[in-house]
């Protein structure tokens, strides 16, 4: 049937997609390239914030965004991007339903984005390197762990991090006050961290290096760290609750090439490369038939168990990540504490 | 032999011509002939303004008065690559990337010659100079000697009325310079070009010269042959510029040169009355116990072909330098030590006025 | 003039090992890095790190395939052309004023063409991208990064080009024009020949700075990469071995571009002497 | 001003002897035609730009978009604010100490190639201390993670040598590496500059204090180094003014402790805060034009760049 | 008078001092005395070996063989600042961060000489000069000239044994060049120190020095007055370099002078057989119709105090010189045109032979 498609849709284009280095594999895009006839030319960047500012200035620069649950939603009410209707592309076939109705992302236009992934953010640790471990967000002020974390470089999401250490009700609305505890919590955190990461990949490399002993990560990070040669970390869910992600793929209503993108998404989110990516990356998906495939190999099954693979529907537990009520002022209050 | 020369062409002409650069004065106004197929000499201490007059000429620089007239046609408001000169630079500005040939053809590529012509024609001007052999040799390979001479040849080869040459010898040394001086003459004499050639080296301004443009402070102080400039200098400038000499102040007093320091000095008979100094050449100072000017000998120095002698006069800051000349083996002792008493005196004829 | 260590000296020989030994150590100093770099691009392991496994060319055998790097490497190469003809042609224009006009304060400007090279790159970056988007509301792209990599670059290209035109023997230029040659001819016949091998210089080294430049074309390029900013990315977001490769490569490339500028004139000149001295 | 004469007499080549007054005029404006590109290129790209920032140091965002209402809230903001004024003068302190570092190593290092290294040899060998900018700049940095870092070069080594055991960084995440780094990068400025000046010296004058009974280290203090002070400052300048702009070096290797003024700027920028970075940069270009003015005198070095 | 100063004790011995630079020698092992007080010419053409000789003595250079002393010291192996030697290097090497006294003082502060005999004996040294106005001037406003004699003062104030000289007046202009020779000539006279002086200008030797030592090729070629160089010249190099000379080869035939031209010149009765040419100097030779050597005027040119003939031997390369003296006044036409022909000669007492 793909065939067909791509002879439809005419000849072979470049789509430019601001997204994050785990969305794809460079031999999935070629393979994809290949049959689609549509290159998929991946800019990286780290940050909701800075992709939606990108996609403002740059317009008509990229067919494709990626972004998170509720960054979407600002997406679409700045006019950026148009929302799609899964039912024409294939591979939607393959979601978890629960996916396919985020309340969220349903507007009358559309779905706001094609749901790819989600996560919790939480505490690991390395038990052989620290002696009390950390339970709580709180717990990581102490100074016993100076200069032994690391967090990913994500201002908004630190601050919503803080906000749930200081138990706000809201922690991406919070007040002018509430903004300054965070901000002091965080000023209290600053002699632990480190560093603060570009990117997931090198929270995993300095927890597998054992330059750090704590990470503030996604779930699955304590596979990831072993496959690279590291440590047997330990998972903490701390006990102020936390934050965590609903990724998607978003059409750019000024993109160049964007009638192109729900073939070439549905080239791409096609449950082998979706189980591949899960094994590559580890946080759980929301492709169904991929979920099925790993469940169904030995080697995996334990995994995808663990990661709530089958379990869709956990992602609405978390506080979800989103934009700041005032996002200037959360960047201002990080600033001030990191100064970057 | 002056009215012959004056019946030949002038090959330049200037007319007040004059330069400023800015409010500084390079040259004040000035008038120059120089004949048909000369070796003329413009001679003179540095930033006197020689290489002005000369750029003036090639058209390097525009007067900021007066006309310029290059065989009779006026030249002064052409570019320098309409006129009918061609110069020697005095580092031969050679082209660096074109071998001797290629440099030698240039002016003839640039007046689009054809090319059996600047075959020829090149060939002529290299076996001129003596490098036939050499053509097709990168310039840097060349001596400073063979540069000279690619220089020359690259010239000439144009048929220029007249050839420039701005002091082209002052960067070789002593023994090169004297034998380039002499092939210099040898070329002027087989081509007949007019020749304006400008040194600050009066020896070699005498040397080579038919006739000297003696230059001060951007102005002509005297125009004359080597002779009339060694011997009848116009100005106590151009007497000490040219060759040593002991030059006496004082003035005429009834009839004889009383020097300020109180003697007599010898004068001839018809030294005028407004004379201020006297010009006595140190080949002309006699030791002469018949001499009437009472002096010490300071110190002796031997020279080779001559010894220097230089003398003091008692009494007074007069200091004389005579050299006794002799053959090398005829050597007659100079006769005097350091610090001897001594008579000097010379020729009246000897001696020449100069009024200021 | 004799060396220092000619003059006798009872500790010479000391002074001249201690200081040759520095002067090694010094070179140790700035080469480690690079030979580090490139080490590990023939390291088995995945993470750029120590100690290294097994040495292989796989790194090298994954840079065909791969549609960013080969983007990167388009575009980059697309943008160093194009910076180089601009600040070639406009640098050597420049030059020649600066070295022979009647400029008044030359000193003042010759510090105002080194400004845009001393002054941060991140300032012009900036500066420019607000000028770009906010005033001018051009759309960040490559057209916007080789204006800002022109910027930068051009003052590298005067004062070489005017280092060469300073040692030009300005009486070259009068004698062509007293043999007969007009403006054109001069320019055509004696400069430009003469001080082709400074503009090549030149050349040579916008081309390297501008595939090199990372700063401004960052702020500058929009959506676009570059081979500087898809190696960024690899930094930021997870670096492998493949981008040491690609980087050796790009040493080994600049070093050849270099080789060449540097073989080739003398070459040349060799070349033209044996036809001259055949033709003959 | 002997330079100046040869071009003066050229300006007349080209005026040739054809000089009406006006003609004169017309073609002494005609001198200048060369550089209107570049004063275009310039004027237009780099310093409208840069007065740009004045101006917009001025005004204030909201929710991603600019207010053009003049206040000096930004400045404030930024001398408020510890973090920003402590990386401010961080950065200050670090730029003095990697310069004063980098021209320390490079006095010695320039006084063995000019005098104990082969004339012939000289070029060659500056051409190597040159190199490392042909490499990727970025790479070169990421570089020293990899020898510094906990599985670096020197740790492995170290380890084998076993003086050490286990994971260790050396430097790494903090200001000393940033500092480290900084020297790395700018090393190579530092020895153009002063091996520019150090291979003009008339090395009779060491000769001559030799010979008038200093010894060797009073001659090199009497005599070279005050001579020196003219480039060690032009060196200084060229490598102090680039480091209060770095942002990469500190990003890599300086963690949350090595951040420089650099980084701050460059983050204002990406969060929009596009008049705090303005106001940031502005006060960076401060210092600039303070430095350049204080040492205007040693700036006209375009050699060199062109060596 | 070799006598009396052979009495006086060396002020420099060159003991079999060589140098090498890598293969290339510089300098052959040589033997060289310099009397104290004298005033040693080093004279030689470019590459001779001169600097380096200098350099030896002031420690600059380590000899390769070889041992230097210095007023009976041994100094082999002292580096320069333990030398009692000071040198005036070609360009001065002043020190442009100091002004005139600061550099004059440099030596006296090096040696921790107290500051108020540190200002007296600078004063003492400025006066010397002529230069105790512009005690506190910065160098860079100095003339040529004054820089020279700063150079002297900054040197003599250390009181050297020993002044060593490297061609101090070679970048001047004649003028002052030879009004410097004076200046030299004198304080060298008032402090009484030897000086070793390097030049390539044969004049300038001649002038100034006591003795010579012609160097060529790394080697010493003739160690002598100035009259023993000019009038005994030991080699044809040394003849050549030194003034003009007309070297005719040829050989001795049964007690005359056979020219290889074929010409019997005329030679001194105690020539030794194995001559292989005459030397004649041009102020020598005469025009003279008594004169046995047949010749041609092929130029005449007027030099002022001279006037240069040069004449062509028939059937032969043969060119000779001939300068003919005239005092300005009584200048006597020379008589002849070019083209005639004449006959010249010279006394046999005038000519010395060479074996070379
Ligand atoms: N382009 C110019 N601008 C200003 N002044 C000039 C220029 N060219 C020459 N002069 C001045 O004009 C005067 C005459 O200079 P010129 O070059 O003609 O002297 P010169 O006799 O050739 O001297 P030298 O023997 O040193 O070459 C000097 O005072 C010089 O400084
Ligand atoms: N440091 C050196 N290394 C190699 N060769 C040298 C060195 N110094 C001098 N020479 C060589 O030694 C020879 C003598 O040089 P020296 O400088 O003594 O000559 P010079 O008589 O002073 O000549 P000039 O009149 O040109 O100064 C020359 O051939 C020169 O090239
Ligand atoms: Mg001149
Ligand atoms: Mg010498």
């Amino acid at each position: 049937g793909s065939d067909s498609k791509s002879s439809s849709g005419g000849g072979s284009v470049t789509l430019n997609w601001l997204t994050w280095s785990d969305h794809f594999a460079n031999d999935q895009l070629k393979a994809v390239g290949t049959k689609t006839g549509i290159t998929g030319r991946p800019k990286l960047f780290s940050d909701n914030a800075d992709a939606i500012l990108q996609i403002k200035q740059l317009g008509d620069a990229f067919d494709m965004v990626s972004g998170d649950a509720l960054w979407d939603v600002k997406y679409m009410s700045d006019g950026l991007i148009d929302p799609m209707d899964l039912s024409t592309i294939d591979a939607s076939k393959e979601l978890y339903s629960v996916a396919k109705s985020f309340d969220f992302w349903t507007n009358p236009k559309g779905y706001l984005g094609y749901p790819f992934s989600w996560s919790t953010v939480q505490i690991y640790y390395n038990p052989d390197m620290v002696k009390t471990p950390p339970t709580s967000w709180q717990s990581l002020t102490d100074p016993a762990y100076k200069g032994m974390v690391v967090a990913e470089n994500i201002p908004t999401d630190l601050l919503a991090i803080a906000g749930r250490a200081t138990s706000v009700k809201d922690p991406y609305g919070m007040s002018g006050d509430e903004l300054s505890a965070a901000a002091d919590f965080l000023a209290a955190l600053k002699p632990n961290l480190l560093k603060l990461a570009s990117q997931n990949n090198e929270v995993i490399q300095l927890l597998a290096n054992k330059s750090v002993a704590i990470g503030v990560t996604n779930l699955g990070s304590e596979d990831r760290v072993k496959d690279a040669g590291g440590p047997v970390i330990k998972a903490v869910y701390p006990s102020e609750g936390t934050i965590g992600f609903i990724d998607s793929e978003m059409i750019v209503s000024k993109g160049k090439n964007k009638e192109r993108v729900p073939e070439f998404l549905d080239a791409m989110e096609r449950s082998d490369y979706i189980a591949q990516n899960f094994i590559t990356n580890g946080r759980p998906l929301f492709n169904e038939s991929a979920a099925k495939k790993l469940l169904a190999d030995s080697k995996t099954a334990d995994r995808a168990k663990r990661l709530f693979m089958d379990q869709p529907e956990k992602a609405l537990e978390m506080t979800l990540k989103g934009p700041a009520g005032d996002q200037q002022a959360y960047t201002e209050a990080f600033n001030k504490v990191f100064g970057a | 032999m002056s009215d012959v020369v004056d019946r030949r062409e002038n090959a330049i002409e200037l007319r007040g011509v004059g330069k400023r650069f800015g409010t500084a004065v390079a040259l004040e106004p000035l008038d120059l002939d120089v004949r048909d197929g000369e070796f003329f000499c413009l001679l003179g201490p540095s930033g006197c303004g020689k290489t002005t007059t000369l750029n003036l000429v090639g058209g390097f620089v525009s007067p900021s008065s007066g006309t310029i007239s290059i065989r009779g046609t006026d030249v002064t408001h052409l570019p320098p690559h309409k006129r009918p000169v061609n110069t020697i630079f005095q580092s031969y500005a050679l082209f660096p990337h074109m071998n001797v040939v290629q440099n030698v053809q240039f002016g003839l590529r640039m007046s689009r010659v054809s090319k059996a012509e600047r075959e020829a024609r090149s060939q002529e001007a290299l076996a001129l100079v003596g490098l036939t052999e050499r053509a097709s040799q990168p310039v840097a390979a060349l001596s400073g000697g063979q540069a000279q001479r690619v220089a020359i040849a690259r010239a000439l080869v144009n048929k220029p009325s007249v050839l420039l040459l701005d002091e082209p010898l002052g960067a070789l040394d002593l023994k090169l310079r004297k034998r380039l001086q002499v092939e210099l003459s040898l070329i002027h004499r087989n081509v007949g070009t007019t020749f304006l050639f400008v040194t600050h080296d009066q020896e070699e301004a005498m040397a080579l010269a038919d006739r000297i443009a003696v230059m001060d402070g951007g102005a002509v102080q005297q125009v004359g042959t080597p002779e009339e400039i060694y011997l009848r200098p116009k100005s106590r400038f151009v007497a000490d510029f040219i060759g040593e000499s002991n030059i006496i102040d004082g003035h005429m007093d009834s009839g004889v040169f009383r020097a300020a320091d109180g003697f007599v000095a010898p004068c001839p008979s018809d030294t005028p009355a407004d004379a201020k100094a006297l010009v006595v050449r140190p080949e002309a100072i006699r030791i002469d116990s018949a001499g009437l000017i009472p002096a010490v000998v300071t110190s002796l120095s031997f020279l080779g072909p001559v010894t220097r002698v230089t003398l003091s006069i008692p009494q007074s800051d007069t200091m004389l330098v005579s050299t006794i000349h002799g053959g090398a083996a005829t050597h007659q002792q100079v006769g005097v030590q350091p610090g001897d008493h001594v008579n000097v005196t010379w020729d009246a004829a000897a001696a020449h006025a100069v009024a200021d | 003039m004799p060396r220092d260590a000619d003059i006798v000296a009872p500790h010479g020989r000391l002074v001249r090992g201690l200081l040759t030994l520095y002067g090694v150590a010094m070179y140790l100093f700035l080469f480690v890095p690079i030979v580090v770099l490139v080490l590990l691009s023939f390291n088995t392991s995945r993470t750029v790190g120590f100690p290294l496994k097994h040495l292989t060319l796989a790194w090298y055998r994954l840079l065909p395939d791969d549609v960013l790097i080969q983007d990167a490497l388009s575009s980059s190469i697309r943008i160093g052309l194009w910076v180089t003809a601009i600040s070639t042609v406009i640098g050597t224009a420049a030059a020649f004023p600066l070295v022979r006009a009647r400029v008044r304060y030359r000193s003042v400007v010759r510090v105002l063409i080194t400004l845009p090279i001393m002054i941060p790159g991140l300032l012009i970056g900036v500066s420019l991208l607000i000028l770009f988007t906010d005033v001018l509301k051009v759309q960040p792209g490559s057209s916007t990064a080789i204006v800002g990599q022109s910027v930068l670059v051009t003052p590298f290209v005067i004062l070489i080009v005017a280092a060469r035109l300073q040692g030009f023997d300005q009486n070259l230029e009068r004698a062509a024009s007293d043999l007969g040659a007009n403006l054109v001819q001069r320019m055509r016949y004696v400069v430009l020949p003469l001080i082709a091998p400074g503009i090549l210089a030149a050349a040579l080294i916008a081309l390297t700075l501008s595939i090199d430049e990372f700063i401004v074309t960052n702020f500058l390029i929009g959506s676009g990469q570059t081979l500087p900013i898809y190696i960024y990315n690899q930094i930021k977001f997870g670096i492998t071995p493949e981008v040491n490769a690609l980087a050796s490569l790009m040493l080994l490339g600049t070093m050849l571009v270099f080789a060449l500028g540097f073989a080739i004139p003398p070459l040349v000149r060799r070349v033209r002497l044996r036809r001259a001295v055949v033709a003959d | 001003m002997a330079t100046n004469r040869p071009a003066a007499v050229t300006a007349d080549v080209s005026a040739g002897a054809s000089a009406g007054r006006a003609r004169a005029r017309w073609r002494n404006a005609a001198q200048f035609a060369g550089f209107t590109p570049a004063a275009v290129l310039f004027g237009l790209f780099f310093l409208v730009p840069l007065a740009l920032i004045v101006v917009y140091s001025f005004w204030r965002t909201k929710d991603y978009s600019l207010v053009h209402d003049w206040n000096l809230g930004n400045y404030r903001t930024f001398l408020d604010t510890k973090t920003y004024i402590k990386t401010f003068l961080k950065t200050v302190v670090m730029g003095v100490l990697a310069t004063t570092t980098t021209i320390a190593l490079a006095m010695p290092f320039c006084y063995w190639l000019v005098r104990y290294v082969p004339k012939r040899l000289q070029r060659t060998l500056l051409l190597l201390v040159v190199l490392p900018f042909w490499t990727s700049y970025l790479l070169r940095v990421y570089s020293w993670v990899a020898i510094l870092g906990d599985n670096g070069a020197l740790n492995t080594i170290l380890n084998k040598l076993g003086v050490t055991s286990g994971g260790h960084r050396y430097l790494l995440y903090d200001n000393p590496g940033v500092y480290l780094v900084l020297v790395y990068l700018y090393f190579p400025f530092a020895v153009l500059t002063l091996y520019a000046s150090l291979e003009r010296f008339d090395w009779n004058l060491l000769r001559a204090a030799r010979d008038l009974g200093a010894t060797p280290g009073r001659a090199l203090l009497r005599v070279v180094a005050p001579q020196m002070r003219l480039s060690i400052a032009t060196a200084s300048i060229f490598v102090f003014i680039p480091i209060l702009g770095e942002y990469l070096a500190p990003q890599v290797v300086g963690g949350t402790k090595g951040v420089m003024i650099g980084n701050l700027i460059a983050n204002f920028f990406a969060g929009f805060l596009l008049p705090l970075g303005s106001a940031a940069s502005v006060l960076v270009a401060l210092v600039i034009v303070i430095l350049l003015v204080i040492f205007r005198r040693s700036l006209d070095t375009g050699d060199v760049y062109a060596s």
